[in-house]
């Protein structure tokens, strides 16, 4: 209990900070909107395989609005030297973990909320009876992302070249993440429910679960000074 | 001490002398003894180089993933060691692997490169491993590279099935899986000489792999120990 | 190429690869043993001079 | 709180940033640490607010083992860095109750606006902490430990930033926390001001304990101490 409370206390902080500097989430939000673009650009979709397509693309915008976030995300605790003074308290590091887990999270579901509709737009898709479900798979990739990418980014925050290194080590770990959501997208795409993608939906919580517990046991040794 | 580093170097040499002859003769069983297979005929010997080097990689990361436990835990220089160690024979023997199956990949398919599982598989295994091993190089403090790295060398050993369960599903989706089935036994139907040469093989491996590794964590052992020397002598 | 031009080329890839890392252990470890063996040497002299 | 420091050592890379520090004090010692630039003074701080691992060496905290994963040692320990750890677009009176929070104690409206009143900032407690002079951030830090009362508080410069009140107010309220018998660290380069309140100096040189005693007056083997690294003798004890 208060390890959420101190959780919560400081992704409030992290939220007030968000909302007055307006850093991550509209820098995300306009890139994961040109990369609808230039995926446009780069792919010239014909209609009728925009559908085929559309887990892909989504993921792979997102992932890359994910990892602008991850690069963000300890920036307020950089300034001012905060992040001294949070490991000169008596917080528990879980606790932390927790915090920039959620706030990675939650900017890029606010993102994702918006991209997804202005994807079924802009490409003409009609299926937006399934976008609940969509929306669901998608919240469960994003959770496993933000769990191994907050890890990561803590891991490299000290490192040179730490905006470089990041997503060097973290997408080869994220394959798991990636290909089961993009098989649960397509499933419910063609067939309008998982149907034999179930598994991947299994394997995808069991990633979430996995990582979460192991985040909040190893974040004490990650975040040392 | 002197005495205890003379043990181990003699060791070291034994280990060395056993491994190179094993090598030998893995090398005259699987080349010569054994015949050449029913259906993909010789080329199938390189059968017994990729197996054993992918299974050499395999305990490499499992012993990244010791060594990067119990660092975490003791905080003793030896374990750090040891897991940078053999992320770097790890990655080693999986670049190794990748080409044995890329070689053996086009008699067999007719193409260098196939999105196959395992070549998938063995791909993302060198690439974790190469991210560890840049991630060590690019923190300047000791302390914090080891402890950084040994965060890494836990998240990847334990992301590790997950990885291997995906890659297997999502190509087993596409295509059935070509000639290694896991319903099928690679010691079913096989000629005993066959399994002989791979044994030995994998005897031969498993000997140069431990040289090897005791080379390289005589090579950290000193350099830390000319580190700790020159603190001491220090410049104040 | 015929399938002894696969076995060899792999092969020769292989052995080659693992000879030039134990080659490059070998060397790297013979260069800090002399570098610990020359800051030995130093380390007494200085005690000498004490 | 008692504190307890033995064979304490620190290196950096290959140099030696701090070597074989052995101290112990006891309740309500307001201790200066001199020593000039590159001594280790920053170093020495950190290493006791566990913020660095030591190479070498053992701090003991009213008898036991300072761990940094004990979180009941680490709230503690308080370490004033002037200017730093604030968050710029937090309110002054956000930045403390923040802070309070993390500490567990509850925050009292009330407690936090007698804070910002002694250290003459009551009247900006809603603007935003970027708005600050580096000198109002340091006092802002003093509100926040008064609040926060560690039993030992670690300052490393504090002088340079603040003005003539400002540095009342620092005094003021150091010798008003060490009076409860808690331990205060204070390096500065501002000799004569902090030899005036403190009840012993320590001199770091080259990263060793030179000089290590409690104030008399006067102080020969001070002034001797202290000449020796800075032989011109520009700033001096008395």
């Amino acid at each position: 209990m208060q390890l959420l409370r101190e959780a919560y206390l400081l992704l409030w902080k992290d939220l007030v900070l968000e909302l007055r500097r307006r850093e991550s989430l509209l820098t995300m939000f306009f890139f994961g909107t040109l990369l609808l673009f230039v995926f446009h650009f780069a792919f010239d979709l014909p209609p009728d395989r925009v559908a085929d397509m559309a887990p892909g693309l989504l993921w792979l915008a997102f992932l890359f609005t994910g990892t602008l976030g991850l690069a963000q995300l300890f920036q307020a605790e950089r300034d001012n030297q905060c992040l001294e003074a949070l490991l000169l308290s008596p917080l528990d590091r879980g606790a932390l973990f927790l915090a920039k887990m959620s706030l990675n999270l939650i900017l890029m579901l606010l993102v994702e909320i918006v991209v997804i509709p202005l994807f079924w737009i802009l490409f003409n898709l009609d299926s937006w009876n399934l976008l609940p479900q969509i929306l669901a798979i998608t919240l469960l990739g994003t959770l496993g992302f933000c769990v191994l990418g907050t890890i990561l980014a803590a891991v490299t925050l000290r490192a040179r070249a730490r905006e470089l290194l990041l997503p060097l080590v973290l997408f080869p770990l994220m394959i798991p993440v990636i290909l089961a959501t993009i098989q649960c997208l397509g499933a419910v795409l063609r067939a309008g429910e998982l149907g034999e993608a179930l598994p991947w939906l299994r394997l995808l919580i069991g990633f979430d679960v996995i990582f979460l517990t192991v985040g909040v046991l190893i974040f004490d040794w990650v975040i040392e000074v | 001490m002197v005495k205890s580093v003379e043990k181990t170097k003699r060791g070291t040499g034994i280990l060395g002398a056993l491994a190179f002859t094993a090598v030998a003769v893995g090398l005259y069983w699987g080349l010569v003894q054994a015949p050449p297979d029913a259906l993909q005929g010789d080329v199938q010997r390189i059968m017994y180089l990729h197996l054993p080097s992918i299974l050499t990689a395999y305990l490499s990361f499992f012993l990244v993933f010791i060594g990067s436990c119990l660092y975490l835990w003791k905080r003793e220089k030896r374990d750090d060691n040891l897991a940078h160690s053999a992320a770097e024979l790890g990655v080693l023997f999986t670049a190794l692997t990748i080409v044995e199956g890329s070689i053996w990949g086009r008699p067999t398919w007719g193409v260098w490169w196939t999105w196959d599982a395992r070549l998938t598989l063995t791909a993302i295994l060198l690439l974790i491993y190469t991210g560890y091993l840049m991630l060590r190089s690019l923190i300047d403090d000791e302390n914090r590279a080891a402890v950084s790295a040994a965060v890494l060398g836990i998240i990847g050993f334990l992301d590790i099935p997950l990885i291997h369960m995906s890659v297997y599903w999502w190509r087993t989706l596409h295509q059935p899986p070509s000639i290694l089935r896991p319903d099928k036994l690679p010691w079913e139907n096989v000629d005993p000489a066959m399994l002989a040469a791979l044994g030995v093989n994998l005897l031969a491996f498993m000997l140069l792999y431990f040289y090897l590794l005791s080379l390289r964590l005589r090579l950290g052992e000193v350099r830390n120990e000319i580190k700790s020397l020159r603190l001491s002598r220090g410049a104040y | 190429m015929g399938p002894w031009g696969f076995v060899f080329l792999a092969y020769g890839i292989v052995w080659g690869a693992i000879l030039v890392y134990l080659f490059s252990l070998k060397r790297r470890y013979s260069c800090a043993l002399e570098e610990l063996a020359q800051l030995r040497a130093a380390e007494e002299s200085n005690e000498d001079a004490k | 709180m008692r504190i307890t420091i033995q064979r304490l050592s620190k290196a950096y890379g290959l140099l030696w940033a701090l070597r074989e520090i052995n101290f112990a004090l006891a309740p309500g010692e307001l201790v200066a640490l001199l020593g000039p630039n590159g001594a280790g003074k920053t170093t020495l701080l950190k290493l006791i607010a566990g913020l660095i691992p030591p190479t070498l060496g053992t701090i003991d905290l009213n008898g036991t083992p300072f761990q940094r994963a004990n979180p009941a040692l680490r709230e503690q320990i308080g370490f004033l860095a002037p200017g730093g750890h604030i968050y710029e677009n937090l309110t002054l009176r956000e930045n403390l109750r923040f802070f309070t929070a993390l500490y567990k104690q509850s925050h009292d409206p009330a407690a936090i606006g007698i804070a910002l009143r002694n250290v003459e900032l009551l009247d900006r407690a809603d603007d935003y902490a970027s708005t600050l002079s580096s000198g109002m951030k340091c006092r802002l830090s003093i509100a926040k430990w008064s609040l926060l009362q560690p039993g030992l508080l670690l300052l490393d410069e504090p002088y340079g930033v603040l003005d003539g009140s400002g540095v009342d107010l620092l005094e003021s309220f150091l010798k008003a926390h060490c009076q409860k018998g808690n331990i205060v660290i204070m390096a500065s380069h501002h000799v004569s001001r902090v030899l005036n309140i403190c009840n012993r100096a320590m001199i770091l040189h080259r990263g060793r304990l030179t000089f290590n005693a409690p104030r008399r007056e006067p102080w020969p083997e001070f002034d001797k101490a202290f000449g020796e690294f800075l032989p011109h003798g520009e700033l001096c004890s008395s």
